[in-house]
């Protein structure tokens, strides 16, 4: 047991922090345009730097990241306060499904715009009918003349109305059981058959969208992972995301709870026994689940298996970030219910967080069966 | 004994629930709340039906009932979740009826019973008052600090819009200088708004949790209705247990407000403490059975979440009514209920 | 609406109040053979003056006292700090069943010895592999020669080591479904084919005891409410039961809230914040419980059918019995793991309030099945 | 960076395991617990292993390992309960070896990490200290008193039994005046007695943990598994987050003890103040899902629930170390830290 970094992992970090110092590009500009434009060019910049896509293989572009090095990245970025980069999906998503399951064509054609943000990837996974129950979905593709054509609607897209590609599952044997019969394709947004909509949520931002497949056309050489292989080439993109998503969740989680501090301080209820018995649990929550991702990396890093320890954080993060904003209303007191610009948004918006990504419910069906054995109710 | 309606009150609420059901339906609701807006006309009929004075003397032009009375239609109101001025100025017309002395009744309650000459009722913390309800509309506004309240017209007032998450109650922040005292016993008063608002928050946990029972009826995941799984139906079983809590609670301090005053203050704050927190659980584990529908803004729960974490906090919070009931059933007051 | 008691209500009221205040014989004596016979001298004078039975038809030596009557008598019974009956079984379960549904022999037989404690009854229902699914009991009863030969195990019996009757639910034709199938009768106690074994809880007490029945014998004219119809029988009894008990309880409640706050004063944690906020917690719930089950009465006697708030009442009474020994506990502090007297014992005690008579999971099921409507799992 | 233990841990560990489940099988668990005894052979058996000492330098006698090798000790003696003097010699050790001077080391340390001359602690409230373990076999008590702490000897203080819940450990209540003072760092010495508390209450939870599970899957009510209900499933799920999350805090908090000691304190107080929680909702939680069967003096479960509720409370609730968490990371320090 080492909790130290190794003289490698020491040496990424200096490199990178350096590095940040010297390109930070400042806080986003107004307006959705803008700030869009500007995650492109801090994505570029990163890609120049080879800092997009870490984890890719050096031949594509990246740096072979171990996830160690990923975590580093991350926490650092989160202390930062950097940007976000305008082609998440594609970084975290997209380019390890392509590199993992796709052609040489594939790899020629895609991986290099998503490093550069030359073209925008979004995912088409839910649907509106298709919620925790995934293989469900009934988006509609069918053979004719060569290509595919689909029909059918998908749901909390996030960038589809950026994206060039989208990472669509969809029905192609309706015949066999619903796990099987599913196909992972890239189907092209530039189509008038494929119609986006924004999804507006409960915090009056559209952060989502829902997309309308009208026939949509999806040339053949644009399958993943081989027909009938939806479901596996979709999982494991899935466990990537939440693999990867767990350590920089629990810093950004640190970050949120240093803030609520700071107004505890300024409003003078520093020394409130209630409000510290509170804060001293979500911080001794977030430290938990920082030190649970930091031992499944090292889980994963041995087994190359990702473990249970993603949906112990996910599910911990969704508990410790509501009940860290529904402190910091209470905080607020009689003002709670003024819209500010910052915990208002965040109260209403951490309700989402046990519904997306995975549900709570669906993350402990996962613990008590996959990990404590426990019978399938189904 | 007999913990139940009288056939009067039964029909007051079933003529409320109908009414309201069918001018404040959800599409209306939802057209007003985007606009920040209410409906004059409609007020004008709920005014018809007598309701803004039902807990008003006869002789101000009231309908001589009670705080039971009050709290039937301030759950089928929160039920509807209607945008409308009715909880502002209920408020002040119990401030009157309860701490304003005969002078100050005389000038104002009828007004407020007929619903013409509207008031409402603001706290000030420093001077200012950062949320109170249809303060542009009213012609009084009562200011409550620390205890002690005053009248000021709405014309000698700074009122400023304030947004809220809420936006099916119009807020305002007010400043005012002066007033006119009430003399009489303030607490009490407050008391019973704080009694009406519990009622308001039963109503809209139960419409949340009506609307997350439905759902889990009906939405299908792995081939069953969700809630066959103990995971949805035991959390609705929850929020049964809150809403039945919360509507006993407040029952009973209604009528204790009508028949038993002494006992007001204790009975007060365990349904305010009680309901806010209900209403704010009811409302965000109702969004959770709905799964991602629930958190668009196309769907109408959010409307009802923010209107519970609203009420909430307005006449003080669960944790000041929780160190209220602490020091009236038996500990002493305590140095450091700060929130 | 009124919450006023009645004039007759009052009366009586103020009736037993006075009586009390004569007839109050003090605190129960050291040692279990003592306390039981205390506690029947007590019963068989409740009974001389027709409060033991109190809901019993007059004709049966009781007073036909309505719900409310019979709630202000518990709330009379607790406030004095009166000692319990003897025969709890035997007035609240056992004289109601035989009432309702047994002969005019057993009525003659039966229902004097229960109101005056001459013959103590217990409650033979439970099995080890039957809990919360009563209807699976396996205890087996077969005719022979006119009478019925038992063999079978039953568990969580109070009083069988004092009891003369047991009701007991046992399977006469296993070749129906499984709620079919079950008969309800009243075994004799003193035979040596029924032994009786204290079972020992958690708290170092045994209020319980396992019975076991090897071919013990129980005439036919014993049975109550004919063969095959045990399940109707006992479920009847059981909601008499729940809905006897829990005003009694929020009472109770209260009584043992009062002496915490005693214990919070004695320790000066009277401005602690925190202790506060938990306890007026507690306060409230109990305060809606008793609202709850006091509007459940209301419903009773308006609709002569136990509503859903029985499971309501139960399910939160086990909630906030387990939060108010867990702050005394806290209360205690350092002192805490010391066995006392008091706080302790009913720390322990209260871990079996979410399991007996009705697991809060079987409660939950129930308000969501038969309350919400919503469908059944099975 | 590796969060995991290396070879030479993973054979304390597995050593450890296997010994404590063969020597304190549970009959024999309970046969000392019910007569209030530990079994002095079993005591010589350990001591030959070198456990008194794995934290102790070598030149005390001990195997110079540290806090994460003491860290598996524990919990793998809170997963077998097995009733020993372990933990009051350990603390005694950590108390010598971090806050006691050279002198006091060499005259004290080889005994207890040989396991021969053992020693306790004990936390003193207005002069008495009315919860030391194995006192009455212990040759010095370390008492503590608000942040110094001294060393007496066991012959020249008053020692009487004090009956606790958990009988798996011998209680006493000690008095005593004077004693020679411990010049060192006390408080960094008692964080490492609270982290070896929490490593015990992770094994504790562990094993409440897994017997919840295994019985989840035999038995069977309504013709199912109880643990194909999500009421038992999620119940179970979450006792592996708050098992994990305390083992992640715990052993977090033991590096620190070893390679970071600036951060131990506020990695002691989270360590023990979320397994403390997690020990006593864990066992409560599984004697739940045990039912009527988990009530019972006959099952085993209630010895772990009875543990974790005692260890708990000792050195330091949870409250109290989530106050000082407060404290550490940032908010000042609070005036009513009562309990």
């Amino acid at each position: 047991m080492d909790l130290t970094l190794s003289p490698q992992e020491q040496a990424f970090r200096d490199e990178l922090r350096a590095w940040l110092e010297e390109n930070h590009p400042g806080s986003e500009p107004e307006g959705d345009e803008a700030a869009f434009e500007f995650r492109k060019e801090w994505q570029r910049e990163l890609a120049d730097a080879r800092y997009a896509g870490l984890s890719w293989p050096e031949e594509y572009g990246g740096r072979g990241a171990t996830l160690i090095e990923q975590a580093i990245f991350n926490e650092e970025m989160a202390r930062a306060k950097a940007p976000m980069t305008a082609n998440v999906l594609g970084l975290v998503m997209g380019g390890p499904v392509v590199i993992a399951h796709g052609t040489e064509d594939q790899k020629e054609r895609y991986l290099k715009p998503i490093l550069t943000a030359e073209e925008i990837w979004c995912q088409g996974f839910s649907e509106p009918e298709s919620g925790s129950d995934l293989a469900s979905l009934k988006t509609k593709a069918v053979k004719s003349n060569g290509e595919w054509v689909v029909t059918g609607q998908k749901v909390w897209t996030t960038y589809a109305h950026e994206a060039k590609w989208c990472m669509l599952v969809a029905r192609t044997d309706p015949d066999v059981p619903k796990h099987k019969g599913l196909t992972y394709f890239l189907m092209d947004m530039e189509q008038d058959a494929v119609q986006v909509r924004p999804l507006r949520q409960i915090t009056g931002e559209a952060e989502f969208n829902e997309i309308f497949m009208e026939e949509a056309r999806i040339p053949d050489e644009n399958v993943v992972g081989g027909v009938g292989n939806g479901w596996a080439v979709a999982i494991t993109t899935l466990m990537h995301e939440r693999a990867g998503l767990g350590f920089g969740s629990a810093i950004a989680l640190k970050i949120a709870i240093g803030e609520l501090m700071d107004e505890i301080r300024e409003r003078g209820l520093d020394e409130d026994p209630v409000i510290r018995q509170r804060i001293a649990q979500i911080y001794i929550e977030a430290e938990c689940l920082r030190l649970i991702a930091s031992r499944g990396l090292t889980q994963i890093m041995k087994t190359g298996i990702p473990g249970p320890e993603g949906s112990l954080v996910k599910w911990q993060w969704s508990d410790a970030n509501q009940a860290l904003t529904e402190l910091a209303m209470d905080v607020r007191g009689r003002e709670a219910p003024l819209v500010d610009d910052h915990w208002t948004y965040r109260f209403l918006r951490a309700r989402a967080n046990s519904i997306e990504g995975g549900t709570t419910e669906i993350l402990k069906n996962i613990v008590a069966e996959r990990v404590l054995g426990l019978p399938r109710l189904r | 004994m007999n913990f139940d309606y009288t056939d009067d009150q039964r029909a007051i609420k079933s003529t409320a629930n109908e009414f309201l059901a069918n001018r404040y339906k959800m599409e209306k609701v939802r057209e007003l709340a985007e606009a920040g807006e209410y409906d004059d006309a409609l007020w004008g009929e709920i005014a018809e039906l007598g309701w803004p004075g039902i807990f008003a003397d006869e002789e101000h032009g009231g309908q001589g009932l009670g705080q039971v009375e009050l709290t039937i239609l301030m759950e089928e109101l929160g039920y509807a979740l209607a945008p409308a001025p009715f909880l502002s100025n209920a408020a002040a017309g119990l401030m009157l009826a309860h701490a304003g002395s005969d002078e100050q009744r005389q000038g104002w309650l009828p007004g407020i019973a007929s619903g013409e000459r509207r008031g409402t009722v603001g706290q000030l913390s420093e001077g200012v008052a950062p949320l109170v309800p249809d303060a542009d509309s009213a012609e009084l506004i009562v200011l409550l600090d620390n205890g002690s309240a005053s009248v000021v017209e709405a014309g000698d007032a700074q009122i400023e819009r304030a947004d809220t998450i809420d936006s099916t109650r119009r807020f305002f922040r007010v400043q005012a200088d002066g007033g006119e005292p009430l003399e009489g016993d303030v607490d009490a008063a407050v008391a019973r708004v704080e009694v009406a608002l519990a009622a308001e928050l039963v109503g809209v946990a139960q419409r949340a949790m009506e609307m997350a029972v439905d759902y889990a009826k009906e939405r299908k995941q792995f081939d069953r209705p969700i809630g066959a799984y103990q995971a949805v139906s035991h959390r609705c079983a929850q929020m049964l247990l809150e809403v039945e809590g919360a509507r006993a609670a407040t029952l009973y301090a209604s009528w204790v407000a009508d028949h038993e005053p002494e006992s007001l203050a204790l009975a007060a704050s365990m349904a305010k403490a009680y309901a806010a927190d209900a209403g704010w659980r009811v409302t965000a584990s109702s969004l959770q059975v709905h799964g991602g529908i629930g958190f668009t803004w196309e769907h109408d729960l959010h409307f009802f979440l923010k209107r519970a974490r609203t009420d909430g906090s307005l006449f003080g919070s669960p944790r000041t009514h929780r160190d209220r009931v602490a020091e009236l059933a038996g500990l002493s007051r305590s140095a450091a209920a700060a929130v």
